[in-house]
């Protein structure tokens, strides 16, 4: 009988993809004409093309064109939208209810039903797969289960206000791969989305192609404004600023990612192609080693206090590019919890001279104190930064030591379980984040709550800061809600401040070399999305 | 013939070095287990790895055991979706087998290679006869000017500048990626100055030497045309030397295509060897290195073999 | 193909080869160096002339500077050279490709050395007779077994197929003997064809040169320090001495009465010619160095009967005799006491 | 004696002569020769900046002066400090951070050459002279080892113990001592047949003493040409390594890294990138013109052309 079944279906499948050819042909013909490949010259390749990646789109551009997720962002009002939901309800603190959108299908032909999002959703926040979407997107674990044929109930181990965010984080894509070959999940994903994965030729690029099936062609409510234009997406991987701002140039690329503030500049005065920046949530920061295996004296609040005075937070912004200076805390205003009494810390060597010698005055081994400034290699223009960190910090008569790790040095070193090895560490990491959720929770708790040593899945991982009566306060203002929450955040990020446990160091624009003729859309999460281009008015 | 088969030994022996360091080397640098499932992984992931993987066994076993694959042209997964961090599909092994990795990128860094070597050596050849025909002349000393320069520019300097001027500020060709003629200019390009060169230097110097030979004279007194005596007479005599340069500098397109492919987005073996070491994909750095070291020593057995045609002495066993 | 009655200049009439005040100076560290100095000569068909003198002489500069193979600079070359009426000195590079191998031929002292070793005999042999007259390679091969076997090299069918490191020294030289004949050349100019080889091989040699020289109507330009060789072979012998002739005549003539102080030296080291004057069997001093010629006539530090009139002026060749010519400013005084010696 | 089937060249006639040379002559004969001339004045320039760094270097070379970012070459800063080859993206003296990063980049080259050219000619002229197993062993390692694609193997072991000088260093000298031991090998192998060691031979020197007194000195001057050659193949390794991220680390400034730094820049500081090419291009090219020049000045049929050049001077005088 399922023998019967799966020739029907194949059958099926065959007349259907006939039939998709056929009205694929005459739109191509009679329709408004596609405007072909859309290249995108992209900074990073991805590590993998897995559905939870859909968080970051930093590692993994271009991830939504064909995994959708549930909810979404609108990128101009940053509401959130439905997607693959078309509704959904709270029913306690701690569990939302999601409607899904009917008639549905994956990429390979399999129905998006309840079981199948309810399964993505579990494969994604499983404790026991640990991906790094857990990390990013703070503690408590996520489980799904089916309620009817389009209802899911999803729920958080914690009470979390932020449920419904949590929700525009994961891509869902399909059971049937995850239960047929769960290799291909990692580099072929199967989603819903207006484009189908075509190939990764690993190195060079990815690429997608339009999908003629997507839900969204028939749908009032889709979320793309403007139906895809582009037979085909191209994700071109080129590490160098210049190469990226030059394939856009010569037209090798419509459109380049993060283009450096002086091609900004440069596109100005440029036919052809233009920037557009728009601010992000995201921080440049610099992490110094706190409570957790750090040596005794950087736990001196003045050699902090000197450290933090030290830095030319002004020059740093201006070395970077496209960036401008952080209010002295991880969240740009509007965010819940943003303290407006909380200021950019004051740049001030001659203060920092002064505490470091009261500091040594008071028998503190200062000459002993070797900062290591360390940044990762995979983050822009961070050589120059860990290099100007360095040589602040050396003209107030710190010593440093300045490093750039590849990644699989320094993310080790980062967590918890890498860094419990070292002992009497001085390390400031220089670091880059998003901030996407709006919200001082998530972020206080990644990284200012005490790590666990038996728990490397934890959110707090990578934190270097462990105080036992902040974590109470913590836990218990992440309970809470509306105004009250506001106010027990804004006390915390008071509270981290003067302790001088995270210099915030920019907070980064983002920027697109776009060529002339593409309109395009994009929101603070900056996620590229072909469905928000279209041509120029 | 005795000799072809000692070579052929001896290159074998010297592969078999190259591999047994890279592994051993390789085991330095921590623990594999922890290298294939990433920090995230759990102890009991990590020592189920371990078991399955033997990574418990005596090292010279699991030397054997690797050593063993080898031979069957099994070199390894790679870490990149190598075995499953996912607990959940208990420990599956996911990833590709690198030599396909490998051999995937090998028709990229050979169009280069070769493109590169198509440039270099008939101009290097032709560069250093002209030179050589015409000592001290103009064009001797404009070859020997380009040649210096050749060998002391730093490539990918050169691939760098040429990236400014001829895709940047004149737009004529791709700053990068594989594709058709057109992009194979640049790195190409980019790659054969030292080439041309070292190439040129040695053709010169050898042809020097040569046509200061009696022969050369002998064959002008009978009446034979002066390009037919430089190009048929004196440089089949001058072979050796420049074929052993080609040799040299074949090998050294085969791995200096590291920094061009780099530089230019160019995804052969060269890109492939940088991406896995900035991931510590230590199947695939092993399995890329014994491969481009397969090449380089074949590129050199060839060269050795070559000589036999360029000395007939050799053939007929009456070696000077 | 140019044949060599087309090129400008040709006539039947003019001697086959004549040379008139060749000089060829070289630049060097020093200063200029005249290694030939106004050397003149002719050659008629089927002639032999031998050029006899010591090593540094000016001998094979000067047949070198004939077929145009010294390399200018740091070679100056003046004066005449006429093959057949055409001139060759700073002839265009054309002429001097087709005279080379059909009108003037010549071979080397290291016969090994100077065939090509890593091209098959029978090419070396057949090459320019390929290149000139457009034969294939098959017809090129039949070509040089057939002059092979006329320069006696036994199994010539086979051998033709061999490397030149294959043969013995004599073989390599009646091989390169045979690739001179290639395009049945009016002259062969040999440079010390024997120097190189056995005594036994040396007479094999000489022998065959003289029978293709009586048979092919070959005239022979022969270079050697050996007097033996130029008695027996020559019709014609001119002495040089510092890249001057210092005496030129018919061999026998010339041998029997030598009337230059140089002549009479070489002679006397020559046991079985003549022992006339074998009181001066050696000559005393070395040969001079080119950059530091004495003044007045060269041979002066060395000659037993120098006079402070030879510090004087260089003795220019005057005529002697019939036929013959010498320079020496004192040929009068030598022959007297010569005479009154006897 | 002559040996008139060549075509002559003065060479052979003075050959027999050897024209005795002072050193005034070689300094005469470089003075003369504008391209050597110019080569030896880069290269001691280069050594006299590279040791007074600390006194000649205009500016500080990790002063961060974030106010005067990426002035082009030749400008003025808003401190009215002058930058001849303008500055970097943190604003420090590019001419001064090419004079600091010279130190690095030619140390590397200079200590990498001298500790490679000690094993080298050591293993070399023991196995040369020594022959025997000892031979056979060095010979085959030489070979086994010119036969591996260095960079390959340079990148793999640097990967393993981490870049920086040391290392740097370290890796050079593994992979470049058979260059020399090659060539001290066959010029050993010459020497031992030669008159002069068969003479010390015979007096009954022992042969650590031959080879230190008697063959070393002879066989130095070629060895010397190979070393000059061999520093600035270094110094092109260094940039190569130091641009992939693993041969020197920041903060010291190669001038490889330089590049590496200032790519990003390219466009619109194309200075940060051209100069420190130009630096090792120029480094590199008087290197190996002064090897050539040494090779030339050092072989007796050589030395005349390149002394003949010089005849008009010596005539004129």
């Amino acid at each position: 009988m399922t023998g019967y079944m799966t020739r029907n279906q194949t059958i099926f499948r065959y007349a259907a993809s006939v039939a998709m050819a056929l009205v694929l042909s005459t739109q191509v013909m009679f329709a408004a004409p596609m405007k072909g490949e859309l290249v995108v010259a992209v900074a990073q390749e991805p590590q993998d093309l897995a559905a939870q990646g859909a968080y970051k789109e930093v590692n993994a551009p271009g991830l939504r064109n064909v995994v959708e997720t549930l909810i979404a962002q609108d990128p101009v009002s940053g509401n959130l939208q439905g997607v693959l939901a078309t509704s959904w309800k709270r029913v306690d603190s701690r569990t939302v209810r999601v409607t899904i959108r009917e008639g549905v299908v994956f990429h390979d032909g399999s129905r998006m039903d309840a079981a199948a999002v309810a399964n993505s959703i579990n494969w994604v926040w499983s404790l026991k797969n640990a991906f790094t979407i857990q990390e990013f997107a703070g503690s408590g674990e996520i489980t799904a289960r089916v309620i009817d044929s389009s209802v899911v109930e999803v729920s958080s181990s914690e009470p979390d206000p932020l449920l419904e965010f949590r929700l525009s984080l994961n891509g869902i894509s399909s059971s049937k791969q995850l239960a047929d070959n769960p290799a291909e999940h990692f580099s072929k994903p199967v989603g819903t989305g207006p484009y189908t994965f075509g190939e990764w030729q690993i190195g060079q690029y990815w690429t997608a192609n339009y999908n003629a099936d997507w839900w969204g062609l028939s749908s009032d409510d889709a979320y793309g404004t403007i139906k895809p234009d582009w037979t085909s997406l191209k994700f071109v991987f080129r590490s160098e600023d210049s190469a990226r701002v030059a394939m856009v140039q010569s037209g090798e690329a419509q459109i380049a990612m993060f283009p450096s503030s002086d091609e900004c500049d440069r596109a100005k005065k440029t036919d052809g192609y233009s920037c557009i920046t728009g601010p992000s949530t995201t921080y440049l920061y610099g992490r110094l080693d706190h409570s957790l295996h750090a040596d005794e004296r950087l736990k001196d609040p003045r050699i902090r206090e000197a450290i933090f005075k030290a830095i030319d937070i002004a020059g740093l912004v201006d070395l970077v590019g496209l960036a401008s200076v952080p209010p002295g805390q991880l969240g740009p205003k509007g965010t819940v919890g943003y303290n407006p009494d909380v200021t950019a810390y004051d740049y001030d060597p001659e203060g920092a001279i002064a505490l470091i010698a009261k500091a040594k005055a008071d028998g503190v081994d200062v000459d002993g104190i070797k900062i290591e400034v360390v940044g990762r290699s995979s983050t822009p223009r961070i050589r120059p930064t860990v290099e100007a960190i360095g040589a602040m910090l050396n003209s107030v008569g710190i010593k440093t030591e300045i490093k750039v790790q590849t990644p699989q040095e320094f993310n080790p070193r980062v967590r918890i379980a890498g860094y419990a090895n070292e002992p009497g560490r001085q390390m400031m990491q220089v670091h880059v984040k998003g901030n996407p959720s709006n919200d001082y929770g998530l972020l206080l708790q990644s990284n200012y709550a005490c790590p666990s040593i038996d728990d490397p899945t934890g959110s707090s991982r990578s934190s270097v800061y462990c105080n036992e009566a902040f974590d109470a306060e913590l836990a218990n203002a992440l309970k809470s809600t509306g105004e009250d929450r506001s106010a027990k955040l804004r006390k915390l990020v008071q509270t981290v401040h003067d302790r001088h446990l995270i210099v915030p160091l920019a907070l980064l624009d983002r920027g697109y070399l776009v060529e002339d003729g593409i309109d395009f859309t994009f929101g603070s999460d900056h996620r590229f999305q072909a469905v928000y281009l279209g041509a120029a008015q | 013939m005795p000799y072809t088969l000692r070579r052929i030994l001896n290159s074998i022996l010297l592969l078999l070095v190259t591999i047994s360091f890279v592994f051993f080397a390789g085991r330095m640098i921590g623990d594999p287990a922890l290298n294939m499932l990433g920090p995230g992984a759990t102890p009991a992931a990590l020592e189920k790895l371990r078991v399955v993987a033997g990574l418990n066994d005596p090292l010279w076993q699991q030397y054997l055991h690797y050593i063993g694959r080898l031979l069957t042209g099994d070199l390894g997964v790679s870490y990149r979706f190598g075995f499953s961090v996912i607990p959940a599909l208990d420990l599956k092994e996911l990833g590709q087998p690198v030599i396909n990795i490998v051999l995937e990128r090998l028709p990229a860094t050979f169009f280069l290679a070769g493109s590169a070597l198509v440039v270099a050596v008939p101009l290097g050849i032709f560069m250093g006869v002209t030179a050589a025909a015409h000592p001290r002349s103009i064009a001797d000393r404009i070859v020997t000017a380009l040649s210096l320069a050749g060998v002391s520019v730093v490539q990918f300097w050169l691939g760098l500048m040429l990236i400014v001027l001829f895709s940047v500020q004149l737009g004529w060709l791709p700053t990068g990626g594989y594709g058709g003629f057109q992009h194979v200019i640049l790195p190409a390009l980019t790659l054969a100055a030292r080439p041309i060169g070292r190439i040129a230097q040695v053709t010169r110097s050898t042809m020097m030497d040569e046509l200061a030979k009696p022969y050369i004279i002998t064959a002008q007194a009978k009446g034979v045309q002066n390009h037919r005596i430089v190009y048929h007479h004196a440089l089949k005599n001058a072979a050796i030397p420049i074929v052993t340069m080609i040799g040299d500098e074949t090998s050294a397109l085969l791995t200096g295509a590291i920094l061009v492919e780099k530089i230019f987005a160019w995804p052969g073996v060269g890109l492939l060897i940088i991406d896995s070491l900035s991931r510590s994909d230590l199947p695939l750095i092993q399995a890329s290195i014994a491969v481009v070291a397969a090449l380089v020593i074949i590129v050199n057995l060839l060269v050795d073999f070559s000589y036999r045609y360029f000395k007939p002495e050799i053939i007929l066993g009456r070696g000077r | 193909m140019i044949n060599i009655n087309d090129l400008p200049g040709y006539d039947d009439a003019a001697p086959l080869l004549a040379v008139d005040n060749l000089c060829v100076t070289f630049e060097s560290f020093e200063g200029e160096v005249a290694a030939v100095d106004g050397v003149s000569f002719t050659v008629n068909p089927g002639e032999t002339l031998c050029i006899v003198g010591e090593s540094g002489s000016g001998k094979s500069a000067s047949q070198m500077a004939i077929l145009g193979l010294l390399s200018t600079p740091p070679a100056i070359i003046s004066g005449s050279v006429r093959f057949c009426g055409i001139e060759l000195v700073h002839a265009p590079q054309s002429t001097l490709f087709t005279v080379r191998g059909s009108g003037v031929s010549m071979i080397f002292q290291d016969a090994i050395t100077s065939l090509n070793p890593s091209l098959k005999v029978g090419f070396q042999i057949a090459e320019v007779f390929c290149a000139r007259t457009g034969s294939d390679r098959a017809s090129g091969r039949k070509y040089a077994i057939e002059l092979m076997e006329r320069v006696a090299i036994p199994d010539a069918s086979h051998r033709v197929d061999d490397y030149p490191f294959q043969f013995s020294g004599g073989m390599c030289q009646r091989i390169m003997i045979a690739m001179a004949l290639a395009l049945n050349p009016k002259i062969l100019i040999a440079d010390e064809p024997t120097t190189a080889l056995d005594v036994t091989v040396q007479r094999q040699v000489m022998e065959l040169l003289k029978s293709l020289s009586k048979n092919a109507d070959l005239a022979l330009v022969l270079i050697t320090h050996d007097l033996g060789v130029a008695a027996e072979q020559a019709d014609k012998v001119m002495v040089m001495y510092a890249g001057r002739t210092v005496e030129t005549g018919l061999t026998d003539a010339v041998f029997a009465k030598p009337y230059h102080p140089y002549t009479q030296a070489l002679l006397s080291s020559m046991p079985d010619v003549t022992n006339n004057f074998n009181r001066l069997g050696i000559i005393s001093g070395s040969p001079p160095v080119l950059t530091k010629l004495p003044e007045g006539c060269s041979f002066r530090p060395r000659c037993q009967f120098a006079a402070p009139m030879c510090r004087l002026n260089r003795p220019q060749l005057f005529v002697s005799g019939p036929s013959r010519a010498s320079a020496c400013l004192r040929v009068n005084d030598i022959f007297k006491k010569k005479s009154s010696n006897v | 004696m002559v040996d008139l089937s060549k075509p002559l060249s003065p060479t052979d006639v003075d050959e027999s002569r050897q024209v005795q040379l002072g050193w005034t002559d070689y300094m005469r004969a470089i003075l003369q020769d504008y391209i050597t001339f110019f080569a030896l004045s880069f290269v001691l320039l280069l050594i006299v900046f590279t040791l007074g760094a600390d006194f000649l270097a205009p500016h500080e070379p990790t002063g961060l002066n974030l106010r005067d970012r990426m002035l082009p070459p030749g400008s003025i800063g808003r401190g009215g400090d002058f930058y001849l080859l303008g500055t970097d993206e943190l604003g420090r003296d590019l001419f001064t951070r090419l004079i600091y990063g010279a130190r690095v980049s030619v140390s590397v080259g200079v200590l990498g050459a001298v500790l490679s050219a000690i094993v080298g000619v050591t293993a070399g002229l023991m196995a040369g002279y020594h022959g025997g197993l000892l031979e056979d062993i060095v010979m085959r390692l030489v070979d086994g080892m010119l036969s591996l694609p260095s960079l390959l193997v340079a990148l793999f072991v640097l990967f393993i113990l981490g870049g920086g000088f040391g290392n740097l260093v370290l890796v050079f000298l593994v992979l470049h001592w058979m260059v020399f031991a090659r060539m001290a090998r066959g010029l050993a192998l010459d020497a031992r047949n030669s008159a002069y060691v068969q003479a010390a031979v015979s007096q009954g020197c022992k042969s650590g003493r031959i080879i230190l007194r008697h063959i070393l000195p002879n066989v130095m001057a070629p060895i010397l040409v190979l070393f000059t050659l061999e520093i600035a193949v270094l110094i092109l390794s260094e940039a190569s390594l130091s641009f992939l991220g693993f041969g020197v680390q920041p903060p010291d400034a190669s001038w490889g890294l330089m590049i590496s730094g200032g790519r990003e820049h390219i466009r619109s500081a194309w200075w940060l990138v051209a100069f420190p090419g130009l630096a090792i291009f120029f480094t590199a090219l008087s290197l190996n013109l002064l090897a050539n020049w040494a090779r030339a000045i050092t072989d007796p049929v050589q030395r005349w052309r390149w002394l003949a050049k010089r005849t008009k001077f010596r005539k004129s005088k």
